[in-house]
């Protein structure tokens, strides 16, 4: 049957958008501190080397303080968080009062495993509760479920794992844990092609969250060679 | 019945058979196949966005190699002034840039060599890269580059293009890659626009705008360039490393979905 | 003496292999038998799989092929008939190609199969038998001029090369009729029919052949041979061209449009029908 | 090779002054072997609707049916005519429902819309997406060929007469062109009083 | 389900046919290819609404199959899509979506918003992981002002202030990064959508004709078919009418209409031999 | 970070993308000739174009080789600018060695031998050329790839050749009209088929439009002349 807008078998790089999927391929990380969560994104979509998209936000609220940071297939990641979303609201109005994050990760989980052979979905799910305070949760392809204290995830990853080794310390102080975060994102993107744009930041903690933009002119500048 | 398999054995190796249908040289079934070839490109370069104006031409490309999506070495320049009247840029393959240039940096110290005072005009290094890419074509071993010439001949802007098979053309404004979508849509569309050719400020105003959308919106670009311009009056020049500008406003009215 | 003597340079384009470029893409001329080398193995497969180009545009070579001809013996020589469509892929490129090759006075060459293919071989067929009677005052067989041709057909053998040609011709021994075809088959015979329409022409030509047939009859057979492969065979049409061998060389007999023949032969077929009844 | 050309078949209808045309060829071919050259592909489904079905052979004869099935059944239920566009808006449907395992026919509808008697074309591809021009409209195997007679031939308000020479020239030169269509042409002229059906004189090869 | 009594059909997709389908392909026989729109879509949000534009070509392989096709669809009267890709599935998806929404107004006696469209979009074509190929631009304006989504055929989407889609909308996309801006007034933003569009109309070869634009403000719709008429079709240098009688015809048959309501069809007879 | 790869998302993968390598590109175009009793007309459009983008729009397809002969190219752009740049060569190199200009006849045989050279790796080009032949009279030999000839009066190739031919057949050769008139053709009536036939396929072919360059033989030489088509 005709194959819906994606044509088969198309060589030239420039033109690779045609037939692509869309997909966030992404940097996206999340770290604990004092206090609750951060969590931050980068803001491209690309479909192929063009980018569909330069300020996507992929921190998405699923409840007022569980967010998810989605990468991998957008439509997966889109529909997936609806549906978590649902689920977790659904119960919080059963239980009369704010769901666990441990319980949002565990849905998360549970779609992603159950359904790991179709979908594409690498997921970051952060929040605070009452319970244990600020936590992560990372949900990656294959639908395994990990607390962690601070998580990176998507195709930019890769080139950060290190410096997120050097750099990361538990219950750092707010600022001191933007401008970690901030500076993972801004290294991630500058070395991975699907990655870029502005950094998008969400600290969550009890109050709820706060979010930040920064823009791509304001990123922190490092070695460029 | 609908198996063409099941019917006679065309009448002689690779002709008809009676009463299927015949395609000739051979069928077209299957969509995919096509030659593999040892030869891919590795580490590449994005979109050349190149225009003429009305003394001279400009060439313009970013100074990143990527390999796959890394965005792996960020000071490789790609605009390459061949002598005091050509230029070249170049986007693919980055070694076979490499191996281009060599070859043509030879020719232009045999060209000294021989020392009759004639000098390679645009126009015939526009021609012999157009030779060399389809012969390497011939072979099915391609340089994996397309290349943009651009230089002053007999007093008129030059400007041209060949891409990995040999397809060469000219025109006022010429962008590969990305550009070719992006870009050349914007400068066509300023040309258009404007009955008199442009000017060095205009056009200049239009090549920093076209790499500032295609920053946006190609994911292998990067915002440092070199700008290289060949004027009737000012000779050849190398600018850059340039920054593009940027407006990331739109960020913040986005809310999630 | 300049620089580049002094340096060594004698040539300074040779090391870069761009010499002689139209030469080399030309060798045929001198040489005819020396076609150009694919850079590929296979060329027959591959040269049709080439299904899309870089930019996802889809390649459609399509080369011209033609289909239904014959030729029989019969007591007064050799009869050729042919259709005239040239078909590239479904669209019909040409209603009036000539699938008769007047190699000389006494030779005629049928195609069927890939047209490029048969004419050029056909032409060096042509220049063969020329160089034949210069060299040896006197006429070439047209066993020896079928035999050339496939000697040079076999050299390519595998390569996707698609013809099916009859020769027919009068020599020494009297006519001579012969087939011919890509795979390096040779053979001769009284009654042959090529190409894609051949099943349908073979129908009638067998069911109305017969050694004592008179010269218009023959004609008719051939004529309405062809015409009635043409009425079922997609590749098959246009003009039927018949052509006979004589003992002093061939003669152009006719050209009628498939379509006047149509017309006729169903006014024949009415006016028997209302007769019987 | 594709499937919508392995019994070949051409077609086109034009829109004139309140009168349509269509027009196809007869030829029943397998692949490149003429079966029959008396193949009907246009059908009537009203006493000012006709559609035509170039394709798969098996597939218009299957869809032939259907429609009339559906098209009794609606006449039945509504007592009233169906006109050209519901016609094609079923026809359209009826098609998409094989979106992922399609028919292979890609239709030609032309007819007067009831009491306005204002006519209407349209043809779809084979998963029932409606193109409703208000010139003329192309289907089967030569519709390349057909393209580019129409574009040139197609004028406005022509009258019956015109109508019959511009489609008719417009489908047997086009045919003429491509191998697996042609062997006779039937044109319909559909006006408010009269339906004329003309065979035309082809080639037959 | 009875040979001899046809079904009356079941809503929905149907696969009878695919297995068949299958075989032939398997056989060397392409499965032919759907009416594609190549297209140029856009869509902005400006200061009091959201105006959406399309070309009008829709291709079929190389071929122009329509030349003023519409891509500009009507879900609800406060909201329209723009819609690239296989020209079906964008008008059928459409046309169901504008119905559901019918059915929410009717059900919630308001005017339905433009994320209930949204919503109602991506996940029917998530359902389909892509298979039915609907790349559409949603744009309204709802209690809470102007919206608009990118909806992509796998079923993601995005609100943006500004989108392009189809084969052209990197030509399309170029204008708006070097043009748009907050607050554009209506005038501006209808000759932004225009210059969008024509950018894609003369460089992507999928996209052309006309270009179409629908301005949606609170409240009111203006639909714009043929706002402009970016190519007009070459003056021909001759008529080429020809004289009557120029066609050979072999037999003539007139069939004469009454005014008839409804047509019976006469059963055939069954073959009982 | 994914640990598999996804073929559906490249970017996951940091390898670069493995090409094949195709030697062929389609870079449409559309060639029409028609030729009369002392005269010959041939249009080319001057679209250059590669997948859905236009390269350039102004690319002359035209090759004037002699003063009686062009010669029309559409299809492989590359495959073109080569075998027209040995055609003029050799047209050169017989022009030195015999002190006449090649015949169109002759330069027809050449073609179609030099086509046939390559017929394992062909070129993909549609020719078309057109010239006056040893009598004057206009005449237009069409080529398949790999060299297969033929003469006619009237021819249209290219990208939309198929929609030409057919009016082409029924305009210029009378085919399938019941009364025929025996005048042959005007160069003015030529012109304006030409044109009209280019109108009608920018309507419809992606590949054809933005401009038509025509050369106009005659035993007085050259005349070029060109119009507009649509550009989208």
């Amino acid at each position: 049957m005709p194959m819906l807008g994606i044509e088969n078998s198309i060589m030239d790089d420039s033109n690779d958008w045609r037939n692509a999927a869309h997909s966030t391929g992404t940097s996206i990380m999340a770290a604990e501190f004092d206090g609750g969560v951060i969590i931050g994104a980068d803001s491209r979509t690309t479909t192929g080397a063009y980018i569909a998209n330069r300020v996507t936000d992929k921190l998405t609220k699923v409840t007022d303080h569980i967010y998810c940071c989605r990468s991998g297939s957008a439509a997966d990641t889109q529909a997936i968080a609806d549906i978590v979303s649902y689920h977790l609201n659904f119960h919080g109005m059963e239980l009369g009062e704010e769901p666990l994050v441990e319980v949002g990760a565990a849905i998360f989980k549970e779609l992603c495993y159950n359904y790991r052979d179709s979908l594409t979905a690498g997921i970051l799910v952060a929040g605070w509760d009452k319970r244990k305070g600020g936590q992560i949760y990372s949900v990656p392809i294959g639908g395994m479920c990990v607390r962690q204290q601070v998580s990176i995830g998507g195709s930019g990853s890769s080139y950060v794992y290190g410096y997120v080794d050097a750099n990361f310390k538990p219950n750092m102080s707010k600022e001191e844990c933007i401008k970690f975060v901030t500076n993972t994102l801004a290294l991630a993107m500058s070395r991975d092609g699907s990655s870029g744009g502005v950094v998008r930041l969400g600290i969550l903690t009890e109050a709820g969250i706060e979010r930040k933009v920064i823009l791509g002119t304001d990123l922190p500048k490092f070695f460029e060679g | 019945m609908f198996d063409p398999m099941a019917n006679a054995p065309p009448l002689w190796s690779n002709g008809p058979t009676p009463g299927s249908f015949y395609n000739f040289p051979g069928p077209q079934t299957k969509p995919n196949d096509h030659f593999t070839h040892s030869q891919s490109p590795v580490t590449t370069a994005t979109s050349i966005v190149a225009l003429a104006y009305d003394k001279g031409i400009m060439i313009a490309g970013d100074l990143l190699a990527s390999y796959g999506s890394l965005a792996r070495y960020r000071n490789c320049p790609r605009i390459m002034e061949v002598n005091d009247n050509i230029l070249l840029g170049a986007g693919g393959d980055y070694a076979d840039f490499q191996y281009v240039k060599s070859f043509i940096e030879q020719k232009i110290i045999d060209e000294e060599c021989l020392d009759d005072g004639i000098k390679l005009k645009p126009k015939s290094l526009y021609c012999w890269l157009t030779r060399v890419m389809y012969q390497r074509r011939n072979k099915f071993d391609p340089l994996w580059n397309n290349l943009v010439i651009g230089g002053i001949q007999d007093g008129t802007p030059f400007l041209g293009t060949v891409d990995k098979l040999g397809t060469a053309y000219t025109d006022r404004a010429i962008c590969t890659g990305y550009g070719a979508h992006i870009a050349l849509p914007m400068i066509r569309d300023a040309i258009e626009k404007k009955a008199q050719p442009l000017t060095q400020a205009e056009a200049r105003a239009l090549i920093e705008k076209s790499l500032e959308v295609l920053f946006y919106r190609d994911a292998r670009s990067y915002p440092k360039y070199q700008l290289g311009i060949i004027d009737q009056d000012e000779g050849v020049k190398i600018e850059g490393p340039l920054s593009v500008s940027q407006n990331w406003n739109i960020a913040t009215i986005i809310k999630s979905v | 003496m300049s620089l580049a003597d002094i340096c060594n340079i004698s040539d300074y384009d040779s090391n870069r292999g761009t010499k002689n470029d139209f030469h080399q893409m030309c060798t045929n001329f001198t040489s005819n038998m020396s076609l150009g080398v694919p850079p590929f193995a296979n060329a027959v497969a591959n040269i049709g799989n080439m299904a899309k180009d870089d930019s996802g545009r889809s390649i459609k070579i399509n080369f011209d092929h033609g289909t239904t001809t014959l030729g029989f013996m019969y007591k007064g020589g050799v009869v050729l008939a042919v259709d005239s469509r040239a078909t590239g892929g479904q669209f019909i490129g040409s209603q009036t190609m000539k699938k008769i090759v007047e190699i000389n006075d006494f030779l005629l060459g049928t195609l069927a199969g890939g047209a490029a293919d048969c004419v050029y071989w056909d032409r060096v067929l042509a220049k063969q038998c020329r160089m034949y009677e210069l060299r040896n005052r006197e006429r070439i067989s047209v066993a020896a001029a079928s035999k050339l041709m496939a000697n040079m057909v076999y050299n390519y053998k595998g390569m996707g090369l698609s013809m099916g040609m009859m020769l027919a011709g009068w020599d020494k021994r009297g006519p001579q009729l012969y087939y011919v075809d890509s795979d390096g088959t040779r053979t001769p015979g009284k009654v042959f029919s090529v190409g894609s329409g051949s099943i349908y022409a073979m129908g009638v030509l067998d069911s109305g052949y017969k050694w004592d047939l008179t010269d218009d009859e023959a004609y008719d057979l051939g004529r309405r041979s062809i015409y009635h492969a043409t009425h079922r065979d997609a590749y098959s049409g246009g003009i039927v061209r018949v052509y006979h061998m004589k003992e002093t060389g061939w003669v152009h007999i006719d050209n009628n449009d498939c379509n006047d023949l149509h017309y006729k032969y169903k006014a024949e077929k009415e006016d028997l029908e209302n007769t019987i009844i | 090779m594709s499937i919508l050309a392995y019994n070949g078949g051409a077609m086109v209808a034009m829109k004139g002054e309140n009168c349509v045309s269509i027009a196809t060829d007869r030829r029943f071919g397998i692949q490149a072997q003429t079966i029959a050259t008396n193949f009907e592909k246009v059908f009537q489904m009203g006493p000012h609707l006709y559609v035509g079905l170039p394709g798969l052979a098996t597939d218009t004869q299957t869809v032939m049916e259907k429609l009339r099935f559906r098209k009794n059944l609606y006449e039945l239920k509504e007592n009233r005519l169906m006109s050209p566009k519901v016609f094609a808006a079923m026809l359209s449907n009826l098609l998409y429902e094989k979106r992922f395992g399609p028919f292979f026919v890609e239709p030609v509808v032309a007819g007067l819309m009831p009491k306005t008697y204002e006519p209407y074309i349209c043809n779809m591809d084979l998963i029932g997406c409606i193109n409703p021009p208000n010139d003329f409209v192309v289907g089967g195997t030569a519709s390349a060929q057909l393209y580019g007679m129409c574009e040139a031939l197609w004028e406005p308000n022509l009258g019956p007469e015109d109508l019959f020479e511009t489609t008719s020239q417009a489908l047997i030169n086009a045919f003429d062109r491509d191998a697996i269509s042609g062997w006779g042409a039937t044109v319909y002229i559909i006006e408010k009083d009269k339906v004329t059906i003309k065979n035309l004189k082809t080639r037959m090869d | 389900m009875s040979v001899l009594c046809p079904e009356i059909p079941t809503p929905g997709f149907s696969f009878e046919n695919c297995k068949r389908n299958a075989v032939l392909e398997t056989k060397g026989f392409a499965l032919p290819k759907a009416v594609k729109t190549g297209t140029t879509i856009v869509g902005i949000t400006y200061k009091d609404g959201v105006i959406l534009g399309a070309d009008t070509r829709a291709t079929e392989d190389t071929t122009v199959a329509d030349k003023n096709s519409e891509k500009i669809h009507y879900l609800a009267p406060n909201m329209y899509c723009c819609g690239a890709g296989t020209a079906a599935d964008t008008e059928m998806t459409t046309q169901m979506i504008s119905s559901q929404l019918e059915l929410h107004k009717l059900y919630t006696n308001r005017v339905a918003r433009v994320c209930t469209a949204n919503q109602l979009l991506k996940q029917y074509l998530f359902r389909y992981q892509g298979y039915v190929g609907a790349a559409l631009i949603l744009g309204g304006v709802d209690v809470e002002g102007p919206h608009l989504y990118m909806i992509y055929p796998h079923g993601s989407s995005d609100k943006l202030p500004y989108g392009t889609m189809g084969s052209g909308s990197l030509a399309a996309i170029a204008v708006f990064e070097s043009r748009w801006r907050p607050d554009l007034e209506e005038q501006e933003g209808v000759q932004l959508v225009r210059d969008a569009i024509a950018a894609g109309i003369f460089n992507d070869l999928g996209s052309g004709s006309n270009i179409d634009l629908c301005v949606i403000r609170k409240g009111s719709v203006d639909y714009k078919r043929t706002f402009d008429e970016a190519n007009k079709k070459g003056v021909k240098q001759a008529s080429y009418r020809y004289p009557r009688g120029a066609t050979s015809v072999l037999s003539t048959r007139v069939v004469d209409i009454e005014e008839v309501a409804v047509q019976r069809i006469e059963p055939e007879r069954m073959e009982i031999a | 970070m994914f640990a598999t790869e996804n073929a559906y998302y490249p970017d996951y993968s940091t390898k670069p993308i493995q090409h094949s390598f195709s030697p062929y590109a389609d870079n449409g175009g559309s060639v029409v000739a028609i030729a009369g009793d002392d005269f010959v007309v041939v249009g080319a459009d001057t679209r250059l174009s590669a997948g859905f983008s236009i390269y350039t729009r102004e690319q002359n397809k035209l090759f004037p080789l002699s003063n009686t002969t062009v010669l029309g190219c559409s299809g492989c752009w590359c495959d073109t600018l080569t075998l027209t740049r040995i055609l003029k060569s050799r047209m050169q190199m017989y022009h030195q060695e015999h002190n006449k200009v090649m015949s169109t006849t002759a330069c027809a045989q050449m073609l179609s031998t030099m086509l046939y050279y390559k017929r394992f790796f062909p070129y993909y080009i549609s020719n078309i050329l057109v010239g006056l032949d040893n009598e004057g009279k206009g005449c237009i030999y069409s080529y398949d790839p790999i060299g297969h000839c033929e003469k006619t009066t009237y021819r249209a190739g290219g990208s939309a050749g198929a929609l030409l031919q057919p009016l082409l057949d029924n305009q210029i050769g009378q085919k399938n009209l019941t009364k025929v008139s025996a005048e042959s053709i005007t160069q003015e009536k030529a012109l304006a088929i030409l044109k009209d036939v280019f109108i009608s396929a920018a309507e419809r072919d992606i590949y054809t439009g933005d401009n038509v360059m025509i050369n106009i033989i005659t035993k007085d030489g050259i005349k070029e002349d060109n119009f507009e088509l649509r550009k989208d």
